[in-house]
């Protein structure tokens, strides 16, 4: 239980770097944060009390398994936050091109 | 079969990379292809028959009653989706032939709008919910690599905002996926459906998870904020795609598959779902009308347009979950149904016409532009057409749909939404009166002498997409909606049916 | 030449690695060290003779126990440094001339130094290493010169020049 | 990466000689291990994607050891993205296959003899798609890197002029 509230206040953190953190740098480290605490929560949920890792190998085709599922979509989301992660990142040094600054208050080309 | 969805527009978008440094202009013709192949596939199975398609990726055949296979599903409710994708797809596809001319790297927009296209496919035939995830990062990566694509500053700015609301809100979606796969030990769509426990917290508080993610990627009322500046900021074709296609596959779709099939339909959540889709109605429409920006304006009426989806289906929700008149239920869905068509094809058009304005005089301001009609004709029917369109004057389609639901609406005693259903349509329609006033009508300026018609490709594109906002009227009777609306609808009156076909339960 | 040595010594490693001698895995190992070669080849040292010389690796194996022993020493030695009530530090950076000619045996003269606790190789810069050292014991360089470098430098000599 | 022999002098680009030599000694056997885990993917944990990001960082390593120009940079980095795109491609084309080949016509159906377990040489098609994601995830990991590296020097570029 405890582990899940820390993830809980993991996704936390994440999200208020997010919402206060004005630079944008910081609110892709933000976003990466909240993104490790749900794919921590994904893992805790396919954790089996004593359960050994999910290979099928001689000698140990009885023995009790953690849940794979929860791993495989782990995998897969970190491929995607790995993606979305790097094109941020580009749009975000682009940014610092045009502006000259990482700072969101300096940027007010869209309003209304 | 259905795997063809997948296959084509990967395959286009990868051939496209390949091939892009020695025939650069080898993606234009590619996407036209795939994306012509795919209507007239969809068109093939419309017309084949309602029954439901189903596919189990890898030929893994159940074991013990569990679907452990990947599912692809193709049903009444799906192949609606698909037509919309594949012909808005189509059109706008063939419009930026000559559109994307002033771009460098085009075959770079075109492989993008390849994999964008597969993702909004693989999202509506998905079967099971995290491959549904899955495809709906593809498109949404796409689309933020899209939005950005002229690299300006206010591009730039709206990707940022656009990337980090997206970004939180597929969070949630996979958190929403979690807390589903913890309750269920599925991830199989029709299998959860029968698996979800009785648990009323437990249920509410994924539904409110889900709801948020998705409404979020949808745009609803009070996550509408990014909307506003991805699409009108994007380039005119990519408007086009996100707010026709791309909000409505994988924002609305999935809410209504989810909350319709999925999950055992819930007083609280059906009046959710209908309050939302008020408000963003409301809100929505009366954000549009201060507006000068022309594609700014029209992003806002997008937010007001899903609200009228999203409220048809949700009197239709109410109704089902109160067991009230099942009749009035099918009339509020298919409102709704019809509404998404509609919407699709109007406000691609009027994106697209906006697109094709800047195209030759280089602004979005209203107040810059005037007497446009004269020097273009085509624009300027067209997005009359539109206009009268998505303010629902008939004969034009936008008409029918709001009448349905508005009818639902009287008839099931909603008498509020009604009035505000009619209220939103009649603020809607003096918002495009001043676009028209202002931009086509009136004197000319001085610096827009000299500017011509728009190419072919793009006049061709607005014209079809116009006589299809008055074809698709034909939709209200009633041997028409035999073929498309009534096995969507039928779909989801049936909310336990779909697991039962699926999964043979 | 280089690229048959690379290629030798990628094989070697991919048969430790699976440990195996199945002939699928050895053709399969033979593939994989070819890729490697092709792409790695033409980075990969320039004085591949040292790895066919095999009093080379005896010499390496001396200054090997050497190392260790002169680490176990250090160990000692800053231990005695950290733990002590009076903290005896007296930190500094020495420039340190060796007589190395060859890149690969500056680079573990460095590496050593690094390692052995209480210096830290900071930069090479031609014949000069720059060393953070917990104790400058002397300004003399012959004197600091002979602690810190002396004491691999005539093994390593023996090892790769 | 292209054969370029510049990977071997000394050029003031880039980080100092101890860490050029042992990225010069590390590098293969880096990407050797990222194969190692690609090809073993079925067998052991591991697999397309943890291989491939091994094999991607002996390439980032060489890059940032060694420096980067510009125009090498460009080029490889188009290189690298045609690879990329043709394997992804081939990942497409061999789960088509199934679709082909099989009696039962099957998206990604595994069409291949599995063989026994726990060889090298089984699985069916699953080692090659191992195999496939792992060049795809290398090729498009260097690429972003370079990519990022590309921004950085430009601006440099700029600077300077």
């Amino acid at each position: 239980m405890i582990l899940f509230i820390l993830c809980f206040i993991l996704f936390m953190i994440g999200l208020y770097g997010v919402l206060i953190q004005r630079n944008l740098i910081k609110i892709i480290i933000g976003i990466a944060i909240m993104e490790y605490s749900v794919l921590f929560f994904l893992i805790l949920i396919g954790y089996v009390e004593g359960g050994t890792v999910p290979i099928i190998s001689e000698g140990f085709e009885q023995a009790l398994f953690v849940d794979p599922l929860p791993q495989a979509m782990v995998l897969t989301a970190i491929v995607i936050g790995l993606a979305t992660k790097a094109l941020m990142l580009s749009v975000a040094i682009r940014l610092y091109k045009k502006y000259g600054s990482f700072d969101i208050r300096e940027m007010k080309s869209l309003k209304g | 079969m259905i795997v063809l969805y997948i296959i084509v527009p990967l395959s286009a978008a990868f051939l496209t990379v390949i091939f892009g440094k020695w025939l650069p202009t080898l993606g234009k013709y590619l996407l036209n292809a795939a994306l012509l192949f795919l209507t007239g596939l969809t068109l093939y199975l419309i017309i084949a028959g309602p029954e439901a398609l189903i596919y189990r990726v890898g030929g893994f055949a159940d074991v013990a009653d569990v679907p452990i296979a990947i599912f692809l599903v193709i049903d009444g409710f799906t192949k609606i989706l698909l037509l919309i994708v594949s012909l808005v797809g189509l059109l706008v596809a063939f419009y930026s032939v000559s559109y994307t001319k002033q771009y460098t790297g085009e075959e770079k927009f075109y492989a993008l709008f390849s994999l964008m296209l597969a993702g909004m496919y693989g999202v509506i035939i998905a079967g099971d919910i995290f491959n549904l995830y899955v495809f709906l990062e593809i498109a949404s990566i796409a689309s933020y690599a899209l939005v950005s694509f002229g690299i300006e500053k206010h591009q730039l700015e709206a990707t940022f905002k656009y990337q980090v609301l997206g970004g939180v809100s597929s969070l949630i979606i996979l958190t929403g996926i979690g807390f589903l796969y913890w309750g269920t030990g599925t991830l199989n769509l029709a299998d959860i459906a029968t698996q979800l426990p009785d648990h009323n917290i437990y249920n509410l508080f994924v539904s409110v998870l889900l709801i948020g993610g998705f409404g979020l990627k949808a745009a609803m009322f009070p996550f509408h904020s990014w909307l506003p500046d991805a699409h009108s900021s994007a380039p005119s074709p990519i408007s086009a795609m996100l707010s026709g296609v791309l909000i409505k596959a994988v924002g609305i779709y999935v809410i209504i598959r989810l909350f319709f099939n999925v999950f055992a339909l819930n007083y609280q959540i059906a009046v959710a779902i209908t309050v939302l889709g008020t408000m963003s109605m409301i809100i929505g429409v009366l954000l549009a009308v201060g507006q000068w920006d022309f594609k700014r304006l029209l992003a806002y009426h997008s937010i007001s347009q899903m609200g009228y989806v999203v409220l048809g289906v949700g009197i239709g929700m109410l109704l089902l979950t109160t067991g009230k008149d099942e009749k009035i239920a099918a009339l509020a869905i298919s409102g709704g149904l019809f509404h998404l068509i509609n919407h699709s094809l109007f406000k691609g058009l009027l994106f697209l016409n906006a697109g094709s304005v800047e195209y030759r005089t280089g602004t979005r301001d209203l107040r810059k532009m005037g007497g446009l009609a004269k020097k273009m004709p085509v624009t300027a029917g067209s997005s009359f057409v539109a206009s009268m369109s998505i303010s629902g004057i008939p004969p034009f389609n936008g008409f029918f749909s709001k009448v349905i639901i508005i009818i639902a609406a009287v008839q099931a005693g909603f008498y509020w939404l009604a009035l505000f259903a009619v209220l939103v349509s009649v603020i809607t329609l003096a918002s495009f009166t001043k676009v028209l006033k202002y931009g086509f009508s009136g004197k000319i300026h001085s610096q827009h002498e000299k500017i011509k018609e728009v190419p072919f490709s793009m006049s061709f594109s607005m014209t079809l997409l116009a006589v299809l906002c008055l074809v698709t009227s034909l939709l209200i009777l009633p041997g028409v909606r035999q073929v498309f609306l009534t096995p969507a609808v039928d779909v989801l009156i049936e909310t336990v049916q779909y697991s039962g076909t699926v999964v043979g339960l | 030449m280089k690229y048959i040595t690379l290629f030798i010594s990628m094989l070697l490693l991919w048969l430790l690695l699976t440990f195996n001698l199945h002939s699928a895995n050895i053709i399969i190992g033979v593939i994989v060290s070819l890729i490697v070669t092709l792409l790695f080849g033409h980075s990969f040292l320039t004085n591949w003779k040292l790895f066919y010389n095999p009093v080379r690796y005896l010499w390496a194996v001396v200054y090997l126990i050497v190392f260790i022993w002169e680490c176990v020493k250090a160990n000692f030695d800053v231990a005695y440094r950290v733990l002590s009530p009076r903290m005896p530090i007296k930190p500094g950076i020495v420039k340190v001339k060796c007589s190395l000619k060859t890149d690969i045996a500056k680079t573990f003269l460095a590496n050593s130094i690094t390692m052995t606790p209480g210096t830290i190789t900071v930069d090479v810069i031609s014949d000069c290493l720059y060393v953070h050292w917990i104790y400058v014991s002397s300004r003399d360089p012959k004197v600091y010169n002979k602690r810190i470098v002396g004491r691999f430098e005539k093994l390593l000599k023996k090892v790769f020049e | 990466m292209k054969k370029n022999e510049n990977y071997n002098q000394e050029t003031t680009k880039g980080m100092t000689i101890v860490v050029k030599k042992i990225c010069q000694f590390m590098a293969p056997v880096i990407f050797l291990f990222g194969i190692y885990i690609t090809f073993h993917g079925h067998l052991t944990p591991g697999g397309g994607f943890t291989g491939g990001v091994i094999m991607a960082s002996a390439f980032i390593l060489q890059i940032l050891s060694n420096g980067s120009i510009l125009e090498r940079l460009r080029s490889e980095k188009w290189r690298l993205e045609l690879t990329e795109s043709i394997a992804i491609f081939c990942f497409l084309t061999l789960a088509v296959l199934g679709l082909v080949l099989t009696a039962y016509s099957v998206f990604f159906a595994n069409f291949l003899d599995r063989g026994t377990f726990g060889q090298l040489v089984s699985g069916g098609i699953i080692p090659i798609g191992n195999i496939i994601i792992g060049v795809e995830v290398c090729a498009a990991i260097s690429s972003i890197f370079i990519a990022l590296l590309i921004f950085k020097d430009e601006e440099d570029e700029e600077e300077s002029r």
